[in-house]
């Protein structure tokens, strides 16, 4: 028997951070907010006598499987926002309604049964490995070739091998110098004592904001600033202040 | 608490480890020999030799076997004829799959990327290319395949079926994904049918939780004896049932289950839609026996209703939806839904003699499958300079192909005629025993709509015939389509025409065979 | 013993291959090669037919049986009937006829070869089922048969002989798999085991009524658009149309035979009470079959379709013959079915060779041949007068037989299938009149007399016309013994109930 | 409290999880989704376990934990060459194998 | 002699399949192998006559097996002859009359090309009717019955390069096969209630058969017969099939071929006589065609056509007698031997009038022709004779007897018949006067081009012997009842009865009415001018003139329906029946393109669709497991 207490808190634990599934924007705060349902039901495997369960789905679960899923969000691009406003129609109702209709039946289905409840086995690694050893033991051998499989298709998926042989820095220099770029550094940003401001271009001697001095990706991202501003700032000693007084 | 070392009836195993263990091989050649060229003939040789010598095996089991069969481990897993029947047609799927998946152009090009990792149509695509590189671990991983699916046929526990389910399907996934050419369509196909797929395991799953809630068990004759005896639980085990009857029906492609097939068979390299078609079919259905036979037994009323229900809707799907498609391959492939719907119809009333006619189905079907898919890889575009390109599978591009190569189309014509089952083809002895096991529990309004989806879907089968016999090639046409012979296609496509003449004339033998496979050591029926 | 029938089954299929197999520089000689074959053919039918012991005609002879799937229960049987045996006797003969009317159709060596091919293979499969015992081997041949027809409508003929080899297949189709069922269906009734589908294990078989109906409805079904009925005809006028002339004529003269063939020997053999019961329908389909076809008969400016709309109506008589259950419209029936085929392949093959002449099958085209080809005319009225079953040719005594011997049965049916005489009349003498008589338009003046060919084509026909029209007795000696044996079934039956 | 509880604790989550399958675009949310409906037969599993009194279930879970990590790598896998080939994991891209 | 009988069909035959087969090599003599083919049938024919004279009367029906036709399980038919006082009667006939046409058609068709092709068209048209009146069997008997409508067909289509003739013989022959709707079924209602359609066992099985059953038979028969012999309603044919060359109207459609009904009803006395309502209609129909064909023959100013609505009324008689049973039989085929004499007579002076007026036929334009045809004159006068009953010339002897007989019986249908056949003397002398003295008498109406001449003697010896039977055959076949009593064993005996008038009444009112119509004809056509033209005229003469309607009524009634119900059922065949196929086919299609929408690509669509797959796939399990 389970405290409910303990259940109540798990189930709001797994249940709620698992609606972000469904209304999240942002992919991370999804991946996040499962991690914390993949702990909530590592807490329901204790909860329930399967502690080695409990530790094995903190382990897989929220330490590989879900920081896989983070790691790949971040290769794609943790921005990768997604419009939530369907652009099928009736896909989102009829998908609730059925995603729905089968939930409320199989609610219905469990609460109607009435189980007796058998003595607690607790789920020790050994009386597990018993079983595991016993019982499944030609199922954990089989399980050896999934994972094969998994990593033969990975590395086949998105291994690629060296192609090109691998340039030297005097090959970059060279290529560099042989097209008439800049051959050396590029200007740094415009980083100003009070502010850590990758973002905001550095001034030419005339004053003028160096554009190649910040970062491509942040200007990509609009995430760049306007030197000009900063420069107002400096000839603006009264904003200058007011800025200082907060 | 003491350990009881566990009683593993190895021999019986023998073909699976062949296969799982040439795979396991084949990895490792992967890593040691480095020349491509090597490197391909030997996993080439590794897993033509495994899939035959396991074949040999499985079939000298099957000889020799007496008694209903063995049983390799308490619960979990048995090796009767009726496993080593459908084994033994996986491994054949699986010679002539791995021979289309080495077929190549005359130009040298294989069906599969050089390489998996790089973007399509970039630099180093081309660089990948020129290169000669080859993606060799198709061979293991079709391996893996064969082998999940050997071992779908033959375990008896929920839980190992769905680790079998998914040994066999993650190879495919990435198998679909890895085609030469359209890679954006490889990729799409191969993306939805991995979500798909996953999606309905987790269905199957679920149902396998349930009925383990139910019954106590997962094992197939425990389930069975729990569903007998439990009360009160009707909706659970009926619930649970479902779903993972669900999870299976969508492997076999059926109605409402379906929707991956056309866009994974058009989106696949061809050499996997034919493995995939054949393949995959058989070993959801061998699965789907063993489980509706061995365990859900009880539930033959209620789930009649679940496969009336859907062997119609497939066939009816299948047929309508393909009579209007203009692309080869996804034609094929809404045939395949509406054959899914014909596998079903043979379920109708859970008769024994089901049980020895879908291994024959499948078989046929298979057959008919894998050379259709291997005449496809064959005709292919030809470029303004002449290159041969990709495959031509709009259906317009066929047109004369039989006055081009009286052959190919002869033997493709052959194909179709036996998916339409018209007699002396080996689907029409298919059909016959198929309907035959639904007639003999009196479901011939099921046999009726599925004889009149046939008819249906003759319609479309003939239309590719029509173009390719009864249509000229359009003005200015004449070499925009090449057909590009591959010896290794072509052994294919031969021993399919002929398996397929064969099994339409003379099935007796082979009839006798699955007959006599048509017992399951541990269930129900039987 | 000899297995003669096998032989006659194969023969023509290896014959077919052979043409295949000859090397192309050898393609020259395919017709002579593909003749020879079909007249060894027929050689080996008019064996058959002396050998053929009238007065055990009931019986199957020539029988052989073979295991072929012992596993469903499938035997290589074959044996003839007297009825069996005329069919045979009929396809045997209207093959070589049909390829000695083709002979210039093809300048091409290769679709030449295809042609003749296919021909030789269509007559393996019309043997095989006129000789089938087997009811799983019936239905396979029967369902194979469309193959090469399909093909030999497809690839040769006129400019819709796509849309028409598609329809012509579906329809078959469609019916072919609905019988599958009732074969499928049967197979459970029967007794089972290594020979289940020998018809022999299968007659006298009690079974529920609603079974017995069901799987009937499945066989007539698929008979009923072999053997055009309204309203499953319209393939036919389609496929007439746009096949070749030979074509046609050996698919409506024989292979539609097929279909009162089987009514004959499966539906109304097999299920005697199930028939009992729909024959009061199927009589007025016949009826409606024979007048609806000799209505749009005479409707039709196409003489290709005029010509299947007639056999459509002929089809009727038949079919109303075969389901009145009397001795003499049973023997008319089965009687018919050999006139019919002499008379209407007669008609396409003299249509098609008006054709080849003028390039049109349109009525309204032509005028006043008579004066310009007083043979080709008369050829064709005699032809045509067989089509309206004049008496003195040989169509008349199996029509009047089938309409005399069914009156007492069905008697406002034959009432009602009489006024097809008199249309018979009608569409046959329109088309003389239109195409024959009248002034001579220009284009007509240099129609060519019929040649050496073409009389060594028609003129065997219509001198069996004449000889059977005389002496029906050659061929009602084969035929009474089986109706007899037919009425017995359907009246034990009866008694039984 | 009754161990059954989980059970339509599983369920609900089971639905979640697979309304995010039929809702989502982002190819990585949905197959989360997959991944909570799979936590979510897991969850079931241990509390019939539980209330069974035997271990089988959770040794099920724990096979099923095996299965779908690396479902999950194959998965990712497929999402990356994806993204590689058209830079985007949005589920509405990849239509054209349509019809 | 007598079992050489076969002959008498197999000769023409063989005659005429040489003749057709033989080639243009056999143009020069074709012409004379017909002739002797011909001739030998009379040869034969007498000798068989001769042979039959020596027997007793209860002999004289000799029953000639020929062989085993259709060996059927139960309709097991030999062809047999039957050669009896009454088929000899129609052999003599059909081979004299046949013969002397013959000789005839030799220099009458004598510059047409395809005059051999003629003469095997008349050798069929004979082998057939005389299988017709010997054959032993319904059946055999309906071999021949559509012979001599095949025969008639190719004859009046002789010159079919003309389109109307091509129409009127394929009318002839369709209008005929309405009647073998009648033989059919007559044949079905035999072999269903009497077990056979031979005369033998038909004839011995009838007195036990019900009424209805030999009233069905006996009109279905009367309507074969209304077919061949143009009664009505079938008498429409009669008038085109003029189209056809002269000897042929003589031969085909006035003396043979047209009395073939009257035959059938004769022959079938045994089935009339158990059903007298069947006879009533016979005689019924007999009478009002009589009428209807005099009062059509009045207005016609084409002498064939004239000639032919004679003929039809004329065998109206002959219908009308044998529909009074016994009494009339032997009647009904007296006047039908007398009637071949003299309309074949008057056909064949028809034809040497058309001979020497190169092929007109208007009456209008004759004339005075009787100085110069004086033959002709004198032959067809004495068929004029003849037919209008003028004792002692053929046709008083036969007609009168039949009026007679008309009058016999009880209640209003002595009077009605009889009113009708006396009335139809009269018209019939005012027609047949009207025809003669157009054509031979008044003013010569000729046009410039025309020199009418006699004709050679190859043409006028037949008519002559013609004209002489039908002055005197009916005198001599009448002494003592000659006649009647040769047909007895046939139509058996009948004790006399008497009229509802008295006999002498009879004989004066129908002198009187004929001397009626004949002075009116003179008076009109005779002695008064016949404008060139037909004048404008009443109602009831274009109704005759136009044979009554009767060609708009089947027009109105038969062909325009038939036509548009054929036009409606090609439009349906393809509109409906095929469309319906077509359509559903184009119905899989289209659901096709709509469920193929549902696969949008879109991979959450998919799941969605399994998802309310699998909620229904519940629901429908759930529902059906609980």
């Amino acid at each position: 028997m389970v405290n409910p207490l303990l259940f109540w808190i798990i189930a709001a634990l797994t249940v709620i951070p698992s609606l972000s599934l469904l209304f999240a924007r942002k992919a991370v705060h999804v991946a996040m907010a499962i991690v914390l349902v993949m702990v909530g039901l590592a807490a329901a495997y204790v909860a329930l006598g399967a502690p080695f369960l409990g530790v094995v789905q903190i382990v897989v679960y929220t330490g590989a499987v879900m920081m896989l899923f983070l790691f790949v969000l971040m290769l794609v691009g943790v921005d990768q926002r997604e419009d939530l406003k369907e652009t099928i129609k009736g896909q989102r109702w009829i998908g609730l309604l059925a995603a729905g209709g089968l939930g409320a039946f199989l609610v219905s289905v469990v609460a109607r049964v009435a189980l007796p409840v058998q003595e607690e086995t607790v789920g020790e690694p050994d009386v597990i490995a018993e079983v595991l050893f016993q019982r499944y033991v030609l199922v954990i051998e089989v399980l050896g070739f999934l994972l094969i499989t998994a990593a033969v298709g990975a590395l086949v998926l998105t291994h690629a091998p060296r192609l090109k042989p691998r340039r030297t820095q005097l090959e970059v220099q060279r290529d560099r110098v042989r097209v008439g770029a800049n051959p050396v550094n590029k200007p740094m940003p415009g980083v100003y004592a009070r502010h850590n401001a990758l973002d905001v271009p550095a001034l030419d001697p005339e004053g003028q904001p160096i554009e190649d001095s910040v970062s491509r990706v942040l200007k990509i991202r609009h995430q760049t600033q306007d030197g000009a501003e900063f420069r107002a700032q400096l000839e603006d000693p009264a904003r200058k202040d007011t800025e200082e007084g907060r | 608490m003491s350990f009881v070392t566990p009683v593993i009836a190895w021999a019986p195993l023998a073909p699976i480890i062949i296969v799982l263990g040439a795979a396991a091989i084949g990895i490792l050649v992967e890593a040691f020999i480095r020349t491509p060229a090597t490197r391909r003939a030997a996993q080439l040789a590794l897993a033509l030799a495994s899939l035959v010598g396991a074949a040999l095996v499985a079939i000298l089991q099957w000889a020799t076997l007496d008694g209903a069969g063995t049983v390799v481990l308490e619960h979990m897993m048995v090796v009767d004829r009726q496993a080593l029947a459908w084994q033994s047609v996986l491994l054949l799927f699986g010679v002539l799959g791995t021979l289309l998946f080495a077929a190549r152009t005359r130009a040298g090009e294989e069906a599969f990327t050089p390489l998996g990792a790089v973007a399509p149509g970039s630099t180093e695509e081309t660089l990948a290319r020129r290169k000669g590189m080859q993606l060799t671990e198709v061979f293991p991983l079709a391996l893996f395949a064969v082998g999940g699916m050997m071992l779908f046929t033959s375990v008896t526990d929920l839980i190992f079926l769905f680790v079998a389910l998914e040994v066999f399907s993650l190879p495919l996934y990435i198998l679909v994904a890895l085609a030469r050419r359209r890679r954006l369509l490889s990729h799409e196909g191969a993306l939805k049918y991995f979500l798909l797929g996953a999606f309905s395991s987790a269905l199957f799953l679920f149902g396998a939780a349930l009925l383990y809630g139910a019954t106590g068990s997962t094992s197939f004759d425990e389930v069975g004896a729990g569903i007998a005896s439990a009360t009160g639980l009707d909706t659970l085990i009926l619930a649970g049932a479902v779903l993972v009857v669900v999870g299976l029906l969508f492997k076999l492609g059926a109605v409402p289950f379906h929707s991956w097939t056309p866009d994974a068979y058009q989106g696949a390299p061809t050499p996997v839609t034919a493995f995939m078609g054949a393949a995959t079919k058989a070993a959801a259905t061998a699965a789907l026996i063993r489980l509706v036979y061995g365990a859900l037994y009880g539930l033959d009323w209620e789930l009649s209703w679940l496969f009336w229900t859907v062997a119609i809707a497939s066939m009816l799907l299948g047929t309508v939806v393909a009579l209007v498609q203009t692309e080869l391959k996804r034609m094929l492939a809404y045939s395949s839904i509406a054959h899914a719907g014909f596998i079903l119809v043979a379920f109708a009333g859970f008769p024994d003699s089901t049980l020895s006619a879908l291994p024959f189905y499948l078989l046929t079907y298979g057959l008919a499958t894998m050379g259709a898919f291997a005449v496809i890889t064959q005709v292919r575009e030809r470029g303004e300079d002449g290159t041969v390109l990709g495959e031509a599978t709009r259906l317009g591009q066929w047109a004369g192909l039989g006055r081009r190569s009286p052959w190919l189309a002869a033997s493709m014509a052959l194909f179709l005629l036996s998916f339409a089952g018209i007699p002396l083809t080996a689907g029409f002895v298919g059909k016959f025993v198929a309907f035959s096991a639904a007639m003999s529990e009196g479901a011939w309004p099921l046999v009726l709509v599925a004889v009149i989806a046939s008819a249906a879907a003759a319609f479309f089968y003939v239309r590719l015939i029509v173009l390719m016999f009864f249509t000229d090639v359009p003005d200015g046409q004449e070499d925009a389509v090449a057909v590009d012979y591959s010896p290794l296609a072509r052994v294919v496509v031969v021993a399919a025409a002929v398996a397929v003449v064969l099994l339409g004339i003379v099935p007796g033998p082979v009839l006798s065979a699955f007959e006599n496979a048509g017992v399951l050591l541990l269930g129900a029926a039987g | 013993m000899f297995p003669i029938l096998t032989v006659m089954v194969a023969l023509p299929a290896l014959g077919a291959g052979l043409l295949w197999a000859l090397p192309s520089a050898s393609r020259a000689r395919v017709r002579e090669v593909a003749l020879a074959v079909t007249a060894v053919e027929l050689a080996l039918a008019v064996a058959l037919f002396i050998q053929f012991d009238t007065a055990t005609a009931g019986t199957f002879q020539f029988s052989e049986t073979y295991a072929w799937i012992p596993q469903i229960g499938a035997s290589w049987a074959l044996g003839i009937n007297g009825i069996g045996l005329l069919m045979i006797v009929l396809a045997s003969l209207l093959t070589p006829l049909a390829i000695l009317a083709g002979w210039w159709e093809d300048k091409d060596p290769a679709r030449r070869t295809h042609y003749l091919a296919l021909i030789l293979l269509s007559q393996a499969f019309m043997v095989g089922i006129f000789a089938a015992r087997d009811v799983f081997l019936f239905y396979v041949l029967f369902e194979a048969m469309l193959i090469p027809l399909y093909f030999l409508i497809g690839s040769f003929g006129g400019a819709q002989r796509r849309y028409a080899a598609v329809k012509f297949l579906l329809y078959s189709l469609v019916g072919g798999l609905i019988m599958l069922v009732g074969v499928v269906a049967l197979y459970f009734q029967g007794p089972g085991g290594e020979q289940a589908f020998l018809t022999d294990n299968l007659t006298g078989l009690t079974m529920s009524s609603t079974a017995e109906r069901l799987i009937f409805l499945a066989f007539f079904l698929a008979f009923a658009i072999k053997a055009p009925m309204v309203p499953l005809h319209t393939w036919l006028p389609t496929v007439a149309e746009n096949a070749r002339p030979g074509t046609t004529a050996l698919l409506v003269a024989v292979l539609d035979k097929i279909g009162t063939f089987g009514m004959l020997t499966l539906c109304v053999a097999l299920f005697p009470n199930a028939a009992r019961w729909a024959a009061p329908v199927i009589i007025v389909l016949a009826v409606i079959s024979v007048i609806y076809g000799a209505l749009l008969a005479i409707g039709q400016v196409n003489m290709l379709r005029l010509v299947s709309f007639t056999s459509v109506s002929h089809f009727g008589i038949m079919v109303l013959g075969i389901f009145a259950f009397t001795q003499t419209s049973i023997e008319g029936s089965a009687l018919y079915m050999f006139n019919h085929g002499l008379s209407t392949g007669a008609l396409f093959l003299v249509v098609g060779f008006l054709i080849h002449r003028h390039g049109t099958p349109d009525v309204t085209a032509y005028g006043g041949l008579q004066k310009v080809v007083p043979v080709f005319a008369g050829t064709f009225l005699v032809i045509g007068l067989s089509a309206l079953a004049l008496p003195g040719l040989s169509p008349f005594v199996s029509e009047i037989m089938v309409l005399v011997g069914a009156f007492s049965v069905a008697k406002a049916g034959v009432i009602v299938a009489a006024v097809g005489v008199v249309l018979a009349a009608l569409y046959v003498l329109l088309t003389y009149q239109k195409v024959f008589t009248g002034p001579t338009p220009e284009a007509m003046r240099g129609t060519r007399e019929l040649t050496l060919r073409e009389r060594l084509v028609l003129w065997p026909l219509v001198g069996l016309m004449l000889v059977l029209g005389f002496l029906p007795g050659i061929a009602i000696d084969t035929l009474r013994e089986p109706s007899a044996d037919i009425v017995a079934t359907v009246s034990i039956e009866e008694a039984g109930e | 409290m009754d161990p059954i509880n989980f059970v339509i604790l599983a369920a609900i989550l089971f639905a979640i999880g697979s309304a995010a399958v039929l809702l989502r675009r982002n190819a990585i949310i949905a197959f989360m989704g997959v991944e909570l409906m799979l936590n979510a037969a897991n969850l079931s599993l241990v509390s019939f376990s539980r209330i069974h009194g035997e271990i089988d279930g959770q040794v099920m879970a724990f096979f099923v934990m095996v299965v779908a990590a690396a479902e999950v790598v194959v998965g990712l896998a497929i999402i990356i060459a994806v993204f590689r080939a058209r830079q985007t994991i949005s589920l509405d891209e990849p239509s054209e194998l349509k019809g | 002699m007598l079992d050489l009988t076969w002959l008498l069909i197999a000769v023409p035959l063989a005659s005429s399949i040489v003749l057709m087969l033989a080639g243009k090599r056999a143009n020069p003599w074709g012409h004379w192998v017909g002739v002797a083919a011909s001739g030998s049938t009379f040869i034969v024919g007498l000798g068989a006559f001769i042979q039959m004279l020596g027997l007793d009367s209860e002999e004289r029906a000799h029953a000639v097996h020929l062989f085993s036709w259709i060996p059927g399980g139960e309709l097991n038919l030999d062809a047999g002859l039957l050669v009896d006082p009454l088929s000899m009667t129609f052999v003599l006939l059909v081979s004299f009359v046949g013969t002397l046409i013959h000789v005839y058609s030799v220099a009458y068709m004598e510059h047409d090309p395809n005059r051999r092709i003629f003469f095997a068209y008349l050798n069929l048209f004979v082998a057939a009717m005389l299988l017709l009146v010997l054959a032993d069997s319904y059946l055999l008997l309906f071999v021949g019955w559509e012979g001599v409508g095949l025969a008639s067909y190719l004859l009046i289509g002789f010159w079919n390069y003309k389109p109307e003739y091509a129409t009127a013989a394929k009318k002839a022959f369709v209008v005929n096969r309405i009647g073998d709707i009648g033989l059919i079924i007559a044949m079905g209602l035999m072999f269903a209630y009497l077990g056979a359609v031979d005369f033998e066992t038909v004839f011995a099985e009838a007195p036990a058969a019900s009424t209805a059953t030999l009233t069905a038979i006996g009109l279905t028969l009367l309507l074969a017969a209304c077919g061949k012999s143009a009664q009505f309603p079938l008498q429409s044919w009669l008038g085109d099939a003029m189209a056809g060359p002269t000897p042929v109207s003589a031969l085909i459609h006035a003396a043979t071929m047209v009395t073939a009904g009257v035959y059938l009803i004769v022959r079938s006395a045994p089935i009339y006589a158990g059903a007298p309502a069947a006879q009533t209609a016979v005689a019924a129909v007999g009478a009002f065609t009589l009428v209807l064909g005099a009062l059509i023959g009045m207005a016609k100013d084409d002498i064939k056509k004239a000639l032919a609505a004679s003929t039809m009324s004329q065998i109206g008689y002959m219908m009308l007698a044998a529909g009074l049973g016994p009494v009339g039989y032997a009647f009904a085929i007296f006047h039908l031997v007398t009637h071949g004499f003299f309309k074949a007579g008057m056909f064949l002076g028809a034809g040497s009038v058309m001979h020497g007026m190169k092929d007109q036929v208007d009456m209008r334009r004759y004339g005075a022709l009787r100085t110069a045809m004086v033959t002709t004159w004198i032959t067809f006068g004495l068929g004029w004779l003849a037919i209008l009953g003028i004792p002692p010339f053929s046709g008083f002897w036969s007609k009168d007897k039949i009026i007679e007989s008309a009058f016999v019986g009880e209640g209003a249908q002595p009077w009605i018949l009889g009113g009708a056949a006396l009335i139809g003397a009269g018209l019939t002398a005012f027609y047949m006067s009207r025809l003669f003295f157009m054509t031979f008498h008044g003013k010569a109406r000729w046009t410039d081009d025309q020199h009418p001449h006699e004709s050679p003697a190859m043409m006028t010896v037949p008519m002559i012997i013609l004209a002489v039977g039908s002055a005197f055959l009916g005198l001599i076949l009448a002494v003592g009842d000659r006649f009647a009593v040769w047909l007895e064993p046939v139509t058996g005996h009948v004790e006399h009865h008497e009229p509802v008038l008295p006999v002498p009444v009879l004989i004066a009112a129908t002198l009187i009415l004929v001397a009626l119509g004949v002075w009116v004809a003179w008076r009109k056509y005779g002695a008064a001018d016949v404008p060139e033209t037909a004048p404008a005229a009443s109602l009831s003469t274009i109704a005759a003139r136009n044979d009554m309607f009767q060609d708009s009524v089947n027009r109105a009634v038969f062909e325009r329906p038939g036509t548009h119900l054929t036009r409606t059922l090609v439009y349906a065949d393809a509109a409906i029946v095929d469309a319906a196929v077509d359509k559903q086919a184009e119905a899989w299609g289209k659901t096709g393109e709509t469920v193929r929408r549902t696969q949008n690509g879109q991979v959450r669509s998919y799941a969605l669709t399994m998802l309310v797959g699998l909620v229904i796939v519940i629901i429908i399990v759930v529902q059906g497991g609980l």
